[in-house]
């Protein structure tokens, strides 16, 4: 248990730093280490998939945010917008913190999964016929591939669209003339 | 970018075959230990940077040219499309129907084998090759982009 | 003709899949094939109107497994999406050559429309989710296609408020999750149902309004969108403004709040709110708009504003026990709107960019006289704006008609003098069009012009037909066919859990 | 308490996203919100106690009744992992248009970036 509050503790006071630090670079290193103390929790809460895929996801994730950071921090780019949107925005982003605390009462308590308490619930089917109905040791596996594949499609299309997407952006040349051929 | 020094380059030039077997490893095995096509394919991908980073990106380039990865990219996603489709060859409903599962596996005694699970590991397969050939395109573009960079100089382009 | 319901999502995915291999060579099979696919997917929409089925992904019984659910309000939707796409996509055909890139546009394109056909037919709320993912993604991208200093910049802004939202609505996914522990719509329906609403599951519902309202521009989030919708290109901004808007935000929206949480007194003066809000604020900043396409992005604002208010008038009289009849008549009302905006804002994008490729600017202040040098140009502005401006045969006049009528009878009267003087500042609004673009002196440099031809005219014809003709979709046999079952979807309401789950 | 100080991870996200005027910080503002949100999904389906859903030889010879009582939720983690893709892959189109806007405008001040007016 205690654990789960040391890494919280340390993801938020790494936010904090890459929240409010000047530099771009340590900011991005700040992200990276969320992103390890989340891979870490991950591993805690018994989700192995979930950390692996984390922390390759991060790895990459931090060689894209380096890529585009890098010798392009040399203009410090501090203070924040107008004085008047932030108190409101600040304003507004504290009345929802206040009204998600009330939230958290609701839910079931921390350890006790929702899907332990209602009856006819598809994660119990998982657990007691995933292996069976699929044939995959991993439910993880199973769930994604076979159960919910259809969303894994999506997820692959949406993969998909965003490489075609930032190549798109980053093409060197957007506007020809019509007679002109493509190159 | 030249690349870095040779110690670099020996150590991550065999590091990058391991990297790149595990990922297939992981690939492979994600229907019985924790991986999985998106885990491994972003492993293949890494080794692939790693490849990048160390003797810069006219090397990576030279391996793995960047058509070539783009029609990567489509193949698999294409594949997981087949695989996703083939179901309906089994009537109308069929659409992700784990059919090689149903149909010729199930009640046979073969948990933990390669094999198992009918199209879960085709589909990793396709997803693995997918991911990793997308994600080594974007940091390849997105370095391309930056190669020919100098800060404040706009291109004068034509609106 | 039944057709197994993933053919709407396969078709254009596949589609957009196979697009890049042809990068450098074969651009007119590109074309056609991405042509193919948009006008199969027509033909499949017009044929499954009037359809109700349920299909479940991999043979998995819900909850276990994926619904799709096709209901009247979702095969109205596919309808709006395949006609709009389709005149779209004929229309880059030639206007596209000023940009390069034309494959991956198709398959940027077809993976937007691939994205909205999954919205419209997903039964899973994190279905729902993923399938918006991709319909987003593919227009922050298609958004920023001209790569111009504009271009980039509003991509951006989209691309920040989009990815907030997205944000929200995962968020409310996982609290919806962690409240009912099932992510099936009917299920979380029939859970709210028997248990109530507590406080974890009024704070999913506000953050899906939030999300969903930042997606479909409603007014307090409304930012981007005058920035976004410009800077595309013109048949991209058709396709945003046409139909993205409405499948991303307002009938996902619909679709929560009705059929899944059930409509209450507060929700309704919420989304009657915001209607009402956005169709003024919308009007009033169209006013000083003299960048032509500008102008019509904050009409956009307005007249889904008119969405809005019908299906929140319908909604407040459904929570007050009202007559339900008046209640259908306005969510009538706003989905015969919804469809005729898609119809003529899509055209009205569609002649801008003729207009624009044709002078090269946008500035109404820099153009004048162009009635005589592109005629068919004018011809098909006039209809549309005649359309929107609710000109008595054209189609506007009838929605418009309709939610005036729902509200009257409802003892709104404030409501209908509203809709009335809104409509009225949208006649004024584009008598301003008309006067600046095609009447006047024509200006020097622009007398050498010529009038675009190939697919950009048969794009612009066939939506400037279709605009006159819609009035013919009230005809008793139509509209029991195409509208009645759409508005009993949202006026059954809860009763859609039972629905799906005994189908 | 585990879930409050998570909304307070995600609240931080949403701070730096909306206030901040750096496009890079804006951007790692959204990537801190997708964490939370993952984390929060994850935690929702922990058990005290549990195992992870993969099920062992061992598990499978001593009958799946000890596993079924002992697993934790596998929904929540096949959703946190296409929403990780699904931000990973928005992190890379946000990058390059990032990438895209200093090359034309030579800052990440997003207050220097204004073309457009509104």
């Amino acid at each position: 248990m205690a654990v789960f509050y040391i890494l919280l503790l340390f993801m938020i006071i790494a936010a904090i730093i890459a929240v409010e630090t000047d530099n771009l670079l340590s900011s991005v290193i700040c992200v990276g280490a969320i992103g390890f103390g989340g891979s870490l929790i991950f591993l805690f809460l018994r989700a192995p998939d979930i950390a692996i895929t984390q922390i390759v996801v991060e790895v990459l994730g931090l060689i894209i945010l380096i890529r585009a950071t890098i010798s392009r921090d040399r203009t410090f780019i501090t203070g924040d917008r107008e004085f008047f949107g932030m108190v409101v925005s600040v304003v507004i982003i504290f009345v929802i913190f206040l009204a998600g605390m009330k939230v958290f009462e609701t839910l079931p308590a921390f350890g006790t999964p929702i899907f332990a308490t209602v009856g006819d619930s598809a994660s119990q089917a998982y657990i007691t016929e995933g292996m069976q109905k699929t044939g995959a040791a991993n439910l993880v596996a199973s769930v994604i591939l076979d159960f919910r594949a259809y969303d894994t499609l999506g997820e692959a299309a949406v993969l998909f669209t965003s490489i075609i997407g930032a190549t798109v952006i980053l093409r060197k040349k957007a506007k020809k003339l019509p007679e002109e051929p493509d190159q | 970018m030249k690349g870095m020094t040779i110690i670099v380059k020996t150590i991550s030039s065999w590091v990058k075959v391991l990297i790149f077997l595990f990922g297939i490893y992981i690939i492979l095995f994600g229907h019985l230990t924790p991986g999985g096509g998106f885990a491994g394919g972003v492993i293949l991908a890494s080794s692939y940077v790693l490849l990048m980073l160390a003797f810069g990106r006219e090397f990576a380039e030279k391996t793995l040219s960047v058509p070539f990865a783009s029609k990567l990219d489509c193949v698999g996603a294409l594949l997981f499309a087949a695989v996703a489709l083939c179901g309906l060859l089994y009537g109308a409903a069929g659409f992700f129907w784990n059919f090689i599962h149903q149909k010729y596996l199930m009640g046979t005694d073969y948990e933990f084998n390669l094999v198992s699970a009918g199209t879960i590991p085709l589909s990793n397969i396709a997803i693995g090759l997918k991911v990793g050939a997308s994600l080594f395109l974007v940091i390849l573009t997105l370095s391309m982009c930056c190669k020919d960079f100098k800060p404040g100089s706009t291109e004068n382009e034509k609106e | 003709m039944s057709v197994p319901l993933p053919v709407f999502v396969a078709i254009p995915l596949v589609t957009a899949f196979l697009l890049p291999v042809f990068a450098k060579r074969g651009k007119a099979v590109a074309t056609v094939l991405a042509n193919l696919a948009t006008i199969s997917l027509l033909v499949l929409a017009i044929g499954s109107i009037g359809q109700s089925r349920v299909y479940e992904v991999g043979r998995w019984s819900i909850p276990l497994g994926i619904n799709l659910v096709l209901d009247g309000l979702s095969s109205l939707l596919l309808l709006a999406i395949s006609v709009v796409s389709s005149a779209a996509m004929f229309f880059s055909i030639r206007y596209m050559e000023q940009y390069t890139a034309r494959a991956k546009y198709l398959s940027l394109f077809l993976l937007m429309v691939a994205g909205m056909n999954g919205v419209v037919l997903s039964g899973d709320i994190f279905n729902l989710f993923v399938f918006l993912e991709i319909a987003s993604l593919a227009s922050y991208a298609l958004v920023g296609f001209g790569c111009g200093h504009e271009e980039l910049e509003a991509s951006f802004k989209y691309m920040v408020l989009g990815s907030i939202g997205s944000i929200f609505i995962l968020f409310a996914v996982a609290l919806v999750y962690g409240n009912t522990g099932s992510l099936n719509m009917a299920y979380i329906s029939e859970a709210i149902q028997s248990n109530g609403l507590n406080p974890g599951l009024t704070f999913a519902l506000g953050l899906f309004i939030v999300g969903f309202g930042l997606k479909a521009a409603l007014v307090p989030f409304h930012a981007w969108l005058p920035d976004a919708h410009p800077s595309a290109p013109a048949p991209i901004s058709a396709m945003l403004s046409g139909i993205l808007i409405k499948t991303l935000g307002v009938y996902a929206l619909a679709r929560v709040v009705f059929n899944i949480f059930g409509i209450s007194l507060a929700t309704g003066w919420l989304l009657l709110t915001f209607g009402i809000v956005g169709m003024l604020v919308g009007a009033f900043m169209a006013f000083g708009q003299w960048d032509l396409k500008r102008l019509l992005a904050y009409s956009s604002i307005s007249q889904v504003g008119y969405v809005m208010l019908g299906i929140g008038l319908g909604g407040l009289i459904i929570a007050k026990d009202g007559n339900l009849a008046w209640a259908s008549l306005a969510i009538l009302g706003g989905l015969f709107h919804l469809l005729n905006h898609a119809v003529y804002k899509s055209l009205l994008f569609l002649t801008s960019g003729s207009i624009q490729m044709s002078t090269g600017t946008r500035q109404l202040r820099e153009m004048g006289g162009l009635a005589e040098k592109l005629p068919v140009t004018r011809a098909a502005c006039t209809v549309a704006s005649a359309a929107i401006a609710g000109i008595p045969p054209f189609s506007g006049f009838w929605s418009k008609l309709i939610l005036v009528i729902a509200s009257v009878q409802a003892g709104y009267y404030w409501v209908a003098a509203i809709i009335v003087f809104v409509s009225l500042c949208t006649l004024i609004m584009y008598l301003k069009v008309q006067r600046y673009v095609f009447l006047g002196e024509l200006p020097e440099n622009l007398q050498e012009i010529t009038e675009n031809r190939g697919s950009m005219l048969v794009a612009m014809v066939s939506l400037a037909c279709l605009c006159v003709l819609m009035g013919l979709l009230l005809t008793p046999g139509l509209r029991a066919s195409i509208f009645a079952p759409a508005v009993k979807v949202l006026v059954d309401g809860v009763s859609y859990s039972a629905n799906v789950i005994g189908m | 308490m585990l879930y409050a100080l998570c909304f307070l991870l995600f609240t931080i996200g949403l701070y730096c996203a909306v206030t901040k005027k750096n496009m890079v910080k804006i951007v790692i503002g959204i990537m801190v919100m997708e964490y939370a949100v993952n984390l929060f999904l994850i935690m929702l389906g922990y058990r005290m106690g549990g195992v992870a859903p993969i099920i062992g030889r061992s598990d499978l010879e001593s009958g799946l009744g000890g596993f079924v009582s002992k697993s934790v939720d596998p929904l929540p983690q096949a959703l946190v992992l296409t929403a990780i893709v699904i931000s990973l892959g928005s992190l890379a189109l946000m990058i390059s248009i990032c990438v895209r806007t200093y090359e034309k405008y030579g800052t990440f001040d997003i207050t220097q970036i204004r073309r457009l007016k509104g």
